[in-house]
């Protein structure tokens, strides 16, 4: 990148499954007015806005950014709107920082909302269209079949699964901004409804209502800052395509060039004992174990090692999620920036009950489409 | 203002603008167009560092329309990537702002639209806020309607003026073989044109049809090796302005006035009509004033060259109509205008648009030449 | 076998895309329609800067701050803008017949209100008087168009 | 003067939007081509130019090699289920009796695999390399669209070896 860019602000929104006391604006507000205000700024320091969301046949609205210009504070100003399906909050946020980078632009608002209570998720998602055979319901349907492979291959108990929501839920509960707060036990998840097996609904991310923003600042503005920044230290979104043959959808190539360009970027050769942690995009149990892998943290087969061992749980050598992550807390469009928001509060030390004790170098991914789209970024508290 | 990387346009294809491809899905017909697009700068796919595309979801029917796009454009091995709900010429600034961070050479900019499977009429009555505007059933057609009798009253506009104005683009767009519309009329066949909704006649709304198209930009060093006569960007800026209608003065675009005031400065210019020709997605000859006064131009001037391609009225593929004024631009710059060639043109403007009744807008300044040395 | 050498008539199917949303409006497009409703007043907001917005959203769309006081507007002013649709869209428009979008603004109001006309589609012009024609008592429910539509102020 | 002091405190919760887009939409030659095939019980796919690889259903232009798919070619209506999922939730608009099996099924002579249901066992018997056929429809019930095939039935052969299908899904 040709100059340094930080986040030096974070706001969201209390997620919960029906947001109703708020409109779609109000919703926005809510986070942008947070982010501005951690970052001690007003609207009239942004020189642009950038929004992400997914599908605008959740929320009903067609290309709603136009009709958010006055909420986001974009009056007069330039505003782009992103959509790369489920990692966009991620795309989102790197779209931003590289406005940044260019040197054209000074401070950037990053904001990723989605609104899901307006609709319905699950036919918006996945509505019945000719010519195309229906597919089975829901992205849970489209997504299990990959994590029975995932298990065959790597030989995987099976409570892992049930496991990982375990840690989930108990991070969860520190982040007062989480949907799903609620701890549980392996055999509580266990006991829920088979789904889409091997997916169970309690391994299963909420239909959330919730919103996210991040205000990014050149080098110079981010050092006179009120609050220590978190600089982004490499950011990517790499996607590929669906019908290939042979294409792993277990660890898509994407997904693990991707790390591997952010890796190099920022310089770390070992991210297991480089990273000090991690918010990654788990909408169902098992993508934890496959993202591990994929990233590049573990071996391949080794992913669900390391939960079993509870080297990721909240105080183990490697936290993920921290704060309780997508199955805890899903507004679809805001879920990739969440992950990155999180991952910068993290070496701002700013996490409050979820902070990873000594954090300084965080990894924040989101992925979406088919197993397509990945967008992550890494972030530091040393510039 | 600092100085900034010399950009391109190195290639640009586009399917002729039909009403309707029976044959083929919007994927089919990107496809080749992305093939001929490399193919004319002679780059392989994997000679691109970077690809984005725009469309919309409405338009395409279906959540994550785009997601088949990565399909289309060959997305193996995995390629740095990205996607807009916006004309794909916001995807080509944000290209360029991507080569101004260092952070890619070459880019491919996509824009696909499926636009008569759906009924834009009724899709982009959703983009209106879902409490106040979109209950009335507003579609863009009114809303293009009313923002014509706001100019129309303010500058004392006759519908003699509006048709002058169509006539000129219709007149142009019969030489441009990828339109629509084809055929020249006069001001006098297209003022007795029935009314839709008043003020507009039918002649005055434009030829909404479906096309996909394909850009190819690259940074100085490539571009050079990748095209005889690159296009370069001069300046590039765009604006949004709030939405409710009654908010704020539809007679004017103060979005389109900023944003070509930053992209003038950045190429080094003080008023638009220091350039040869320029594209515009004004949608109607209502909004060609309202886009005309904001540049500092006449629309019934003929220097610069206004809408050499014809415009909107005689192409409107939605999700590509910017896009293709860079194309045009690029067409007309790099010699390959054909008949409708601007003799001589060596700058040029390229406005894109999105929402109703430009709410938000886009203003690329491009040259033969590059800009900084 | 190249695709030629089947059959290449088209194939195509219409389907609709059709579901019903549930908009929250929150506390200040809410109070607005619930004044429509059950007060037959519109109302606006005081934005920074003075000017009164109608419809209010709650914040300013020209600076994002949010609006403050409640202002009550005049159901009657002038007309800034208007479109005669000719033939109206089956299911999207609110009429069947010839009618026109207005932009009015309401005495005391700094922006206009976007509505319609049915009775005097054709007689409206720029400048001209109209005032809201409520729909009658028990069938307003709280939405813009509680406001059946606006007529010439004769 | 107004009556009012101010708006009822009571907000008007929700604005319902009924959404109704009418969409016309095309197949394309090459889709239509599949599906009526199917009419005469015979799944075709397309061969790539450059690396000879099938897909099925056929595609103008194959997303891998980025080159045209110009011929056309019939695959296998059997073939191996390289992975798959047990449903529980029903599906909107199609009418099947939960739980059923959803399987990614590689049909012998294609290089992408199709998503299919499984049926006449029982959803625990299947895994990860099962042989399957297609069950058409019967002559003269058959309309050329998906349905035409009705589900996959394993075909009692032995199982594929999992190197198989194991990185193949």
């Amino acid at each position: 990148m040709k100059r340094a860019v930080a986040v030096v602000g974070v706001g969201q929104t209390h997620h919960a499954s029906r947001r109703s006391d708020v409109n779609i604006p109000g919703l926005i507000r809510e986070a942008v007015d947070r982010a501005l205000l951690d970052a001690g700024l007003d609207h009239s320091d942004i020189d642009a806005v950038v929004l992400g969301k997914a599908p605008d046949m959740l929320e009903g609205v067609a290309q709603p950014e136009q009709f958010l210009v006055g909420a986001l504070g974009a009056h007069l100003k330039p505003m782009l709107r992103v959509h790369t399906a489920g990692s966009v909050g991620a795309t989102t946020a790197i779209t931003a920082a590289t406005h940044v980078a260019s040197g054209l632009y000074e401070r950037v608002l990053a904001v990723a909302f989605e609104k899901q209570s307006e609709g319905n998720a699950m036919w918006a998602l996945s509505p019945n269209l000719p010519f195309t055979p229906p597919l089975v319901a829901g992205a849970g349907g489209f997504f299990a079949p990959y994590c029975r492979a995932y298990i065959t291959r790597s030989k995987a108990p099976l409570h892992i699964g049930p496991l990982t929501v375990v840690n989930a839920r108990e991070n969860a509960s520190r982040n007062e901004y989480a949907h799903l707060r609620e701890r549980v036990t392996i055999e509580q998840v266990m006991e829920t409804p088979m789904l889409w097996d091997p997916i169970r609904f309690g391994e299963t991310c909420p239909s959330s209502d919730g919103a996210i923003a991040l205000v990014l600042a050149s080098e110079d503005l981010a050092k006179k800052g009120p609050r220590k920044p978190a600089w982004i230290k490499a950011g990517f979104s790499l996607a590929e395509a669906m019908w290939v043959p042979g294409r792993d959808q277990v660890s898509p190539r994407a997904g693990a060039e991707c790390a591997r360009l952010c890796y190099e970027r920022a310089g770390i050769t070992d991210p297991w004992n480089e990273i000090d942690t991690a918010e990654i995009y788990v909408p169902f149990s098992w993508f934890e174990a496959m993202w591990l892998e994929n990233l590049g943290f573990c071996a391949e087969g080794e992913g669900w090692k390391a939960i079993d061992r509870g080297d990721t749980r909240f105080d183990g050598h490697l936290p993920i999620n921290p704060s309780g992550g997508v199955l805890c807390t899903n507004p679809i469009g805001a879920s990739g920036m969440i992950r990155l928001g999180e991952a910068a509060l993290q070496v701002m030390g700013r996490a409050g009950e979820h902070q990873v004790e000594g954090a300084k170098v965080a990894l924040g991914h989101a992925y979406g489409g088919g197993a397509q789209y990945f967008a992550m970024w890494i972030v530091s508290g040393e510039l | 203002m600092t100085q900034l990387r010399n950009v391109a346009i190195v290639s640009f294809a586009q399917l002729p603008v039909v009403a309707r491809d029976e044959h083929r899905t919007a994927m089919e017909m990107l496809s080749p167009v992305v093939q001929a697009a490399l193919a004319a700068c002679g780059a392989s796919r994997d000679d691109i560092d970077y690809q984005i595309a725009g469309s919309t979801d409405y338009m395409d029917g279906r959540p994550f329309g785009f997601v088949a796009a990565l399909d289309a454009m060959g997305s193996w091995p995995p390629r740095h990537d990205n996607h807009f709900e916006m004309d794909a010429a916001f995807c080509a600034y944000y290209a360029w702002v991507r080569m101004q961070a260092g952070e890619c050479d070459t880019a491919l900019v996509v824009a696909h639209g499926k636009v008569s499977e759906g009924e834009p009429r009724r899709i982009m009555n959703l983009q209106l806020d879902p409490y106040y505007q979109a209950p009335l059933g507003l579609d863009p057609v009114a809303s293009a309607a009313l923002q014509a009798s706001m100019v129309m009253a303010r500058l004392q506009l006759s519908d003699r003026d509006l048709a002058e104005v169509a006539a000129r683009n219709r007149c142009a767009g019969a030489k441009n073989p990828d339109n629509l519309v084809r055929e020249a009329a006069s001001p006098e066949q297209l003022a007795a044109t029935p009314f839709v909704v008043d003020p507009l006649r039918a002649a005055y709304l434009p030829a909404i049809g479906e096309t996909a198209s394909c850009l190819v930009l690259a940074a100085e060093g490539k571009a050079e090796r990748m095209c005889e006569r690159p296009v370069w960007i001069h300046g590039a800026h765009h604006i949004s302005e709030l939405q409710s209608l009654g908010a704020r003065d539809l007679s004017r675009s103060e979005s389109t006035r900023l944003a070509a005031q930053r992209a003038l400065a950045m190429a080094g210019l003080d008023r638009a009509d220091q350039a040869d020709l320029v594209e515009l997605s004004a949608a109607t000859p209502a909004e060609e004033w309202i886009v005309c006064e904001a540049l500092g131009l006449d629309p019934r001037s003929s220097t610069p060259v206004l809408n050499p391609s014809g415009g909107p009225l005689c192409a409107h593929p939605i999700m590509n109509t910017g896009l293709i004024r860079l194309g045009e631009v690029f067409r007309q710059l790099s010699g390959q205008a054909g008949e409708r060639a601007v003799p001589g043109a060596e700058r040029a403007v390229a406005h894109a648009t999105q929402g109703h009744c430009l709410q938000t807008n886009l203003v690329f300044v491009l040259g033969s030449q590059r800009r900084w040395s | 076998m190249r695709i030629q050498d089947f059959d290449t008539a088209p194939l195509t199917q219409r389907q609709i895309l059709e579901f019903t949303y549930k908009h929250s409006t929150g506390p200040v497009v809410g109070r607005f329609l619930a004044a429509l409703k059950e007060q037959k007043q519109i109302w606006g907001q005081r934005v920074a800067g003075g000017a009164v917005v109608v419809p209010p959203l709650g914040y300013s769309e020209w600076d994002a701050s949010t609006a403050k006081e409640w202002v009550p507007v005049a159901d009657e002013g002038t007309v800034v803008g208007i479109a005669r649709v000719r033939q109206p869209v089956e299911r999207l428009h609110p009429f069947t017949e010839p009618f026109a979008y207005i932009l009015v603004r309401l005495d005391g109001a700094d922006t206009a209100l976007l509505h319609v006309t049915r009775a005097d589609w054709e007689r409206v012009e720029i400048g001209s008087r109209v005032r809201a024609v409520w729909k009658p008592d028990g069938e307003r429910a709280g939405s813009i168009l509680d406001i059946a539509e606006f007529r010439l102020v004769e | 003067m107004p009556a009012f002091t101010e708006p009822p405190t009571e907000p008007i919760k929700y604005v319902d939007a009924h959404v109704w887009l009418p969409y016309d939409y095309v197949a394309g030659d090459y889709r239509a081509a599949y599906l009526r095939a199917l009419k005469e019980k015979r799944i075709l796919g397309s061969r790539c130019d450059r690396t000879g690889k099938v897909f099925v259903p056929p595609v103008s232009f194959s997303p891998h090699a980025f080159a045209p798919c110009s011929e056309l070619v019939e695959v296998a209506d059997r073939g191996t289920v390289t992975t798959f999922c047990i449903v529980n939730i029903p599906v909107i608009g199609r009418n099947l009796e939960l739980p059923y099996v959803a399987a990614s099924v590689a049909l012998d002579g294609a290089d992408i695999s199709i998503f299919a249901l499984i049926q006449e066992c029982k959803p625990e018997e299947v895994r990860m390399g099962m042989r399957v056929e297609a069950v058409w429809k019967p002559d003269g019930e058959r309309h050329g669209d998906h349905e035409d095939i009705q589900y996959f039935r394993p075909t009692g052969e032995p199982d594929a070896p999992p190197e198989t299908y194991l990185h193949r899904l």
